[in-house]
């Protein structure tokens, strides 16, 4: 942990965070999710400016979500990883466009892939695909192989690959 | 009876002819991009197999506008001199005026068929050309009246029997350049493409071509290039026998082409005062020139 | 800080590209001038060696396209360590990663530099690779003429060939006592050498007991222990016993060992057995069987009588096991040396088994203490597996001296003495083993045993027919680690006499053997006469193999009983002529305890077909 | 096969040698289509030049996988392109899904849509076997066997089917919320 | 003239890759304006969940196409920092080589690319021939042209033979031979001048605002570079420079990715003479066959320096032999679809190509 980050680590204690240490670069701190907010400001604030990716992870075996901000700083290379975990079954947080306006982006992007709904964020079109008929595609319990079949066929192939490869090895005559 | 000969035979070397240039200018544009190119036939290929599809029609404004504009170019590529007053098919009426305006017949007839077509893409594009038309019209016209002041005729085929004696691109060197400069633009050569620019709006007036027409639509192009060139051939080069004027007409060609591989596009405004900046002062001052009598 | 300089305006820099208007183009002109080859690693279209590949299907497991399927082929033969499946890819899925190159277990499937393969007709894609590789149609080669592409090297190969080392107990140590020498492996060796089984079942084919070894593999990777114990009871009920002692048919056709080590599958099966707990038994496997009111007998608690029992009592029978010696278990208790197999561990199997309502009378010696009539009447099918009890001799002069001795029974001396059971067997000074198989190994790393605890110095000769290491029965593990603990291996010679002075044994003199087996491959030895030596010992054990004891048996019966090369000829199901009568292990198909627990299994199926009709 | 007119045999002939694709990259496959436009390879020797717009193009290069969004505007390019017109498949993706097989978004088999006339084996085809497959469709076109236009106007109703079954529906919305 | 609506794409010649631009214009001008990506969604964060991590590698190039090996890079030095595993010194040297290569390729094409929308078809004729040869090496190292799937987890697939080493010096010196050629048809060129400069200006306070990486930050006046500001792999180890300009237009922006390719040569001529010799480049993850290698359980984000920008791989593992959660940020993302809604409208239609082909919006990448 190089000193300014541990620095900023002591600064965020008072939101009672619980921080990893996940390379010398890199610290994730887990918060409480009303906390996460305040979070994000404090470390804008004092130089990690840069929102790099702002993802979520289905933790179904928890029932929750963990949503995981990216921050990163250009004046010395150090990251922070701010994560917070909510309900899987009725997921709400709410919107950081005030602080980072792509983030906007990146909601509907979670909003569409996860079903998490941001308070504050009205543009929740979907982003990425049309017409969509089934649960947000990139939770735990969705199986992409069952639409696959289900929506878009496969081939069936008809021909006797074994009769052709034996033709090949010259054991056959074809 | 022999106008009527000649006049089919203008139709049938324009259509060779610039088809075959437009291969050779595909050629020439590939190997300064390092690269081999078509067949110098490409082009009649493209043109018989547009002609050879099944097309769409967008009622019948799209429908006339495209023969209009076909007609229109037609019409006037058959009462250009080509180079001598022995090949001028219409000896009185190859007035500089009738062409221009016979000309404009096909333009308009473009524009009208294309916005008939009611894409979006097409409607700008045909603003654009309209637009472009102004830009380099208006030197060039200020160029050509000077010309014609100085030889006192609006006929051509006397303009080129007057430059016997010397190219009025010597004459009046300036008038030469800037008429060189709105002919790119009337050939819609870079940087003057605009009207089709493809990364901008798809192919402009033409989007919604679709085989024959776009086959008749390249015939009218081809005659307008035929028309294009000619009338700078004869009015700045001094016509010449049939021989001396194709040499010229390819020379005109090539060097267009050149050019026009090695420089990107105007934008519309840009390209609206590009022309009207410096090519019309300069047209106006040639103007003056020869108004003066200042010429060589 | 590099802050750039812009780039000034120039009107004539751009027609400096008018220069290449004299140059030649770069074009290449391909297709119809140029045939481009590409590079020596290219990924194109597949080819597959029939002859090397096994069929394991790893390709297609790996495919992240699902591309490949494994088809089966008729007129392929499944052999040892083979299946008649090869692999189909698709075309029409293939991302030509090379993946499938890089795992190959055996290196058969590789890649050609083709790549062009243009066709409207979406049934050529399709296709089973073979030696002559894709039939591209408008390609670049000639079918079959296609150049190698990429091929693995040691960077690219994806899978693990190196086995996690076992911890072992160091030959000096070990050689002072009889503890045992295989520690076993932690949780995390286990999982790792789990990871490197690539489930492929060929294994499971090999198996005499076809065990689902690529299952319980996997649940060992899982870390799902009680999963795993419920796949080793599925098929077999000795796996504490197998766990050590197994001869891991199965690792010889596995299809990592193809060009590596093979999968250390039998201490992953006995690191399943280690770590479940006894206790949890019986909630794990939860064997409740409907009681079917019928009864089995069983003669001999050897692997095959063990396993039969197992599993007629998890189908409902009722099973009683006769057995002549003191404690079941046969050849694992009174066969197999102690530092290989310890007693807990056979116990722990027999308890269980016991635990299911089989009963075990022991001391109970068929002919003697109770009439094999009697037991024919009691049951209503009768099992017998007596196994291979009675030593051969090799019959040369000296042999009936006191001192020249047989295996089996030093063995049973030797375990007996260690469990307190009997009295101490003798300890030469000097000792020479003849043979050259598992049970030769045995007393000879035994009997080093014993001297190095009575005289601190291991004096051990083995003296096989076989002339080299690779051809002696034995396990090569057996041969190196009997090596490392100082017995001296004399490979090809065949005893001539027995020395004996003053009725003393001095030695053994021998003659070289010049081949083992014929033309015919029948066992005939030829020796050279001349080449002799002499090996000076106290003691001679003949280690040459075994024979069975079918005095039990009435003679009616015998009458009626096939009878091929001294074993028992049975159906698929191990019943003999007698349809009530079953036999199975050694007197049927011999030679370890894997073929035993399969009989058992086999004969214990017979049995329930036998008695559901009857 | 109906015998064709010579006058259809002389406009097949001519097909052949001016093939115009429309300029449009459906998938990664497209990647390789720059190198086989510009000067490495050079496919305007064969007369292919990219279009800008679906009339006025004669053939489709669908560039690998699409998913479903882009199978709607695929379908809505088609068919405004002018009869006669030729799709070509690239790569493993068009014929049984390619890496993408069980993708929720992707397609998995193209002629399940629209007819396609070549497919090229790869992913991603290098530009030599495009060329090879472009020279394998004008022989094709001279011999008037690149009849997929031909069979969608028969098979109007399984297309339609299919691609009902599989989008939903066929419409393009825009992303303005009006 | 009322406004008009313009579908700007998906098969629009000026659109790069399959993206999409819906826009209400007024003559020329755009009025607003709404990126519509998702025409090459294939869900890779699901089906990477469900690949075995060694798998996933043919899996990932495709993500962003015109430069594939920085997915592979990325994913595979988050794979190495969750497991905590030391990769042969020689790999990480050849990738270098290879994020490099793949660089110069990419700016080739770039820079070439901005003839597309402009209408300098010479540039992107030559551009991409030339990118060409680093194909030829990319084929020669990697056994494909594209989709190399090279990097993998725990070094490189195969080792960088003499013949190839030979090949990348000699390629090097024609690209550096080429590069006053560049410099006079595109940068010299007065109309291109005029296109370019001054337009579609991004300042430095609006560029880090939106979160622009790469190129479109640095036109601003910062030395923004991942390689330099958190160093991974050797960068820390050679000599170069991040060239910047402060314009902060259309201009500065594509002069600079061209004036990274003399840098990325020098780096890849450092790397060829500092790079030890070695027959071993790769090393496993754990013990197993690639269908069980497991990574223990952990999360890490990864982060380099593409030839757009920042690109960032965020990789969960649950211990198991599959990824749990694979997360990409594109380096374009910002751009491509909150640059455009808020910085196209303003601007005319001939300059919506010209953000998309200067700013790199990469559609692949941004709908993954």
């Amino acid at each position: 942990m190089t000193n300014s980050m541990s620095n900023l680590v002591k600064i965020l204690e008072s939101f009672n965070p619980f921080v990893e240490e996940i390379d010398e670069k890199e610290i994730k701190i887990t918060v409480s999710p009303d906390k996460v907010v305040a979070v994000l400001e404090t470390l804008k604030a004092n130089g990690y400016s840069h929102l790099s990716l702002m993802t979520c992870v289905d933790w179904i075996d928890d029932n929750q979500l963990e949503l995981v901000y990216i921050l990163f700083s250009w004046e010395d290379g150090g990251k922070f990883l701010v994560s917070t975990r909510i309900d899987r079954s009725n997921p709400k947080f709410v919107t950081v466009k005030e602080l980072w306006p792509v983030a906007r982006f990146y909601e509907r992007e979670i909003h569409e892939f996860f079903g998490v709904e941001f308070e504050g964020n009205d543009d929740m079109k979907p982003l990425f695909l049309e017409l969509w008929d089934e649960r947000p595609p990139l939770r735990k319990d969705f199986d992409p192989r069952d639409y696959s079949r289900k929506k878009f066929p496969d081939r069936e192939y008809e021909k006797d690959v074994i009769k052709e490869a034996k033709i090949f090895r010259g054991e056959i005559n074809g | 009876m022999v106008a009527a000969y000649k006049a089919l035979f203008n139709l049938v070397v324009a259509f060779f002819l610039v088809l075959s240039l437009e291969g050779i200018g595909r050629k020439i544009t590939a190997r300064i991009q390092r690269r081999i190119g078509p067949p110098w036939y490409q082009n009649f290929i493209d043109l018989f197999k547009a002609l050879s599809k099944h097309p769409f029609s967008n009622g019948w404004i799209f429908d006339f506008g495209v023969l209009m504009a076909l007609g229109g170019t037609m019409a006037t590529a058959m009462v250009i001199p080509m180079g001598s007053a022995f090949w001028t098919p219409f000896p009185n009426s190859d007035n500089f005026f009738v062409i221009m305006y016979l000309f404009a017949v096909g333009a308009l007839g473009m524009a009208m068929g294309m916005v008939g077509s009611g894409n979006p893409w097409s409607s700008i594009g045909v603003s654009r050309a309209l637009t472009q038309m102004l830009g380099y019209e208006l030197p060039y016209l200020i160029v050509i009246s000077s010309t014609i002041f100085h030889y006192k005729t609006a006929s051509i085929h006397k303009l080129i029997e007057m430059q016997r004696g010397g190219w009025n691109l010597l004459v009046m060197p300036l008038g030469g350049i800037i008429a060189f400069v709105s002919l790119m633009g009337m050939l819609g050569k870079k940087p003057f493409d605009i009207a089709t620019a493809p990364a901008e709006i798809a192919s402009g007036p033409m989007t919604e071509l679709s085989g024959k027409y776009m086959g008749l639509l390249h015939i009218m192009h081809v005659f307008a290039i035929f028309v294009e060139i000619s009338l700078f051939v004869d009015i700045f080069l001094g016509g010449g026998n049939f021989g001396w004027y194709l040499v010229k007409f390819i020379v005109v060609w090539v060097l267009a082409v050149m050019i026009s591989s090695v420089l990107p596009r105007f934008r519309i405004e840009q390209m609206i005062k590009f022309y009207w900046g410096v090519p019309l002062g300069l047209a106006f001052l040639n103007a003056l020139f020869v108004l003066l009598g200042w010429t060589l | 800080m590099a802050m750039q300089e812009l780039p000034k305006k120039d009107f004539f820099a751009p027609l400096k590209a008018w220069k290449f208007l004299g140059k030649r183009p770069v074009t290449i002109e391909v297709p119809n001038k140029v045939k481009r080859e590409a590079s020596d690693r290219y990924r194109g279209f597949h080819i597959n060696d029939w002859s090397k590949c096994i069929g394991c299907g790893t390709c297609s497991k790996i495919c992240p396209t699902d591309a490949i399927t494994m088809v089966e082929v008729p007129g392929l033969v499944r052999d040892h360590g083979k299946l008649p499946q090869r692999p189909v890819i698709d075309y029409g899925r293939c991302s030509f990663c090379a993946l499938c190159v890089d795992i190959c277990t055996t290196g058969s499937l590789q890649m050609t530099r083709e790549y062009i393969h243009v066709s409207d007709d979406a049934e050529d894609y399709v296709y089973m690779p073979t030696e002559k590789g894709l039939n591209a149609k408008r390609g670049l080669y000639e079918h079959g003429k296609a150049p190698l592409g990429w091929i693995k090297d040691e960077n690219s190969d994806i899978l693990d060939l190196v086995r996690v080392k076992m911890p072992m107990e160091e030959p000096e140590v070990r050689v002072k006592s009889f503890i045992e020498i295989v520690k076993g492996y932690s949780k995390e060796q286990a999982q790792q050498e789990a990871a490197r089984c690539v489930g492929c079942g060929i294994c499971t084919y090999t198996c005499p007991e076809h065990m689902d070894i690529p299952q319980y593999i996997e649940s060992i990777y899982k870390g799902d222990l009680e999963e795993g114990l419920r796949w080793l009871y599925r098929t077999n009920p000795l796996s504490m016993v197998c766990g050590r002692v197994c001869t891991h048919r199965c690792e010889s056709s596995c299809s990592v060992g193809v060009r590596g080590e093979p999968v250390a599958i039998r201490w992953l099966k006995r690191y399943i057995i280690d770590n479940v707990p006894f206790e949890e038994y019986d909630r794990i496997l939860n064997i409740r069987p409907e009681k079917k009111g019928k009864s089995v007998g069983i003669i001999g608690s050897g692997p095959a009588g063990l396993s039969a029992a197992y599993f007629l009592s998890t189908m409902g029978y009722d099973v009683t096991i006769y057995e002549a010696n003191a404690r079941p278990g046969g050849v694992m208790r009174y066969g197999i040396p102690r530092y290989r197999l310890p007693d807990e561990a056979l116990d722990k199997d027999i308890a269980f088994i016991e635990a299911l309502g089989v009963k075990i009378l022991v001391n109970t010696k068929v002919g003697q203490e109770i009439g094999f009539d009697e037991i024919a009447k009691k049951h209503d099918a009768v099992f017998i597996s007596t196994g291979f009890g009675l030593g051969r001799s090799t019959r040369v002069p000296g042999t009936d001296h006191p001192n020249v001795k047989q295996a089996l029974p030093m063995l049973k001396m030797i375990r007996d003495y260690l469990r307190g059971d009997g009295p101490k067997p003798p300890v030469p000074r000097k000792l020479i083993v003849i043979g050259g198989g598992n049970v030769a190994m045995d007393i000879s790393r035994s009997m080093a045993r014993l001297q190095t605890m009575e005289y601190g110095e291991v004096n051990v000769h083995t003296l096989s027919l076989e002339r080299s290491f690779e051809e002696m029965p034995a396990d090569m593990d057996e041969i190196e680690e009997a090596l490392e603990e100082g017995v001296e291996f004399h490979p090809g010679w065949g005893p001539i006499e027995i020395v004996i002075e003053d009725d003393e044994v001095k030695g053994a003199r021998f003659k070289k053997c010049l081949r083992v087996f014929d033309e015919n491959h029948r066992f005939n030895p030829q020796f050279d006469e001349n080449n002799q030596i002499f090996i000076e010992a106290d003691m001679v054990i003949e280690a040459i193999g075994q024979a069975p004891d079918y005095s039990y048996l009435p003679q009616e019966l015998q009458e009626k009983l096939e009878f091929v090369r001294g074993r028992i000829k049975t159906n698929e199901y191990n019943q003999t002529a007698i349809e009530w009568l079953f036999a199975g292990g050694d007197i049927v198909h011999g030679p370890d305890i894997i073929h035993g627990v399969a009989d058992g299994y086999a004969a214990a199926k017979g049995i329930d077909m036998y008695l559901s009709k009857k | 096969m109906k015998e064709r007119t010579i006058w259809e045999q002389i406009a097949d002939s001519f097909r052949s040698r001016s093939i115009w694709m429309l300029h449009y990259c459906t998938g990664c496959g497209a990647m390789e289509l720059p190198p086989t436009m510009t000067a490495r390879f050079d496919m305007e020797r064969f007369g292919i030049a990219p279009m800008a717009t679906p009339r006025q193009a004669d053939i489709l290069l669908i560039t690998g996988y699409l998913n479903t969004k882009t199978l709607r505007r695929v379908i809505y390019t088609y068919e405004q392109m002018a009869d006669p017109k030729y799709v070509i498949g690239f790569g493993s993706c068009t014929i049984n899904g390619g890496i993408y097989f069980d993708s929720y978004s992707t397609i998995n088999r193209l002629d399940y849509y629209i007819p396609v006339d070549v497919y090229i084996a790869g992913c991603m085809p290098r530009p030599e076997a495009i060329l090879e497959a472009f020279n394998y469709l004008m022989e094709k076109i001279r011999k008037g066997e690149a009849d997929g236009w031909k069979r969608y106007r028969e098979n109007y109703d399984w297309y339609k089917q299919n691609q009902i079954r599989s989008l939903g529906e066929v419409y393009v919305h825009d992303e303005f919320h009006e | 003239m009322g406004e008009v609506k313009l579908f700007f794409g998906p098969n629009h010649p000026g659109m790069h890759g399959n993206f999409s631009v819906h826009m209400y214009v007024e003559g020329d001008v755009v009025k607003r304006a709404r990126p519509l990506p998702g025409f090459l969604h294939r869900g890779f964060e699901k089906l990477m969940e469900r690949r075995y991590w060694y798998s996933n590698i043919a899996l990932i190039p495709r993500i962003c196409v015109p430069e594939p090996d920085i997915n592979e890079a990325c994913y595979a030095m988050g794979v190495e920092k969750i497991a905590k595993l030391e990769v042969p010194e020689r790999a990480q040297w050849i990738r270098m080589i290879v994020l490099e290569l793949a660089r110069i390729a990419n700016h080739l094409m770039a820079v070439g690319g901005i003839g597309g929308p402009i209408g300098l078809y010479t540039a992107p004729q030559w551009g991409t021939a030339d990118r060409d040869r680093i194909l030829d090496i990319f084929e020669a190292l990697s056994g494909a042209r594209v989709y190399h799937m090279y990097i993998v987890i725990g070094g490189v697939r195969k080792n960088l033979t003499p013949r190839i080493e030979d090949m990348i010096w000699k390629t090097m010196d024609y690209i550096e031979s080429r590069l006053p050629d560049y410099e006079n048809l595109i940068f010299k060129n007065r109309i291109l001048h005029s296109r370019l400069k001054g337009r579609l200006i991004l300042t430095r306070e609006q560029a880090l605002e939106m979160g622009v990486t790469g190129v479109g930050l640095r036109a601003t006046g910062v030395e923004y570079d991942v390689r330099k500001v958190d160093p991974y792999l050797f960068y820390d180890k050679v000599d170069f420079e991040v060239p910047t300009a402060t314009d902060g237009d259309a201009f500065s922006r594509v002069y600079l990715k061209f004036k990274e390719i003399p840098q990325s040569i020098k780096i890849i001529r450092q790397a060829l003479e500092k790079m030890p010799q070695g027959d071993k480049v790769n090393v496993p993850v754990s013990k197993g066959s690639a269908l069980r290698r497991i990574v223990p359980k952990g999360m890490a984000y990864v982060h380099i320096e593409s030839a757009r920008g920042e690109y960032g791989f965020f990789v969960v593992s649950d211990g198991k032999n599959k990824p749990y959660r694979v997360a990409v940020r594109g380096a374009s993302y910002p751009q491509g679809l909150y640059g455009i809604e808020k910085y196209l409208p303003g601007t005319r239609i001939e300059d919506v190509p010209i953000w998309l082909a200067t700013m790199d919006v990469c559609a692949p990448e941004i709908d993954r």
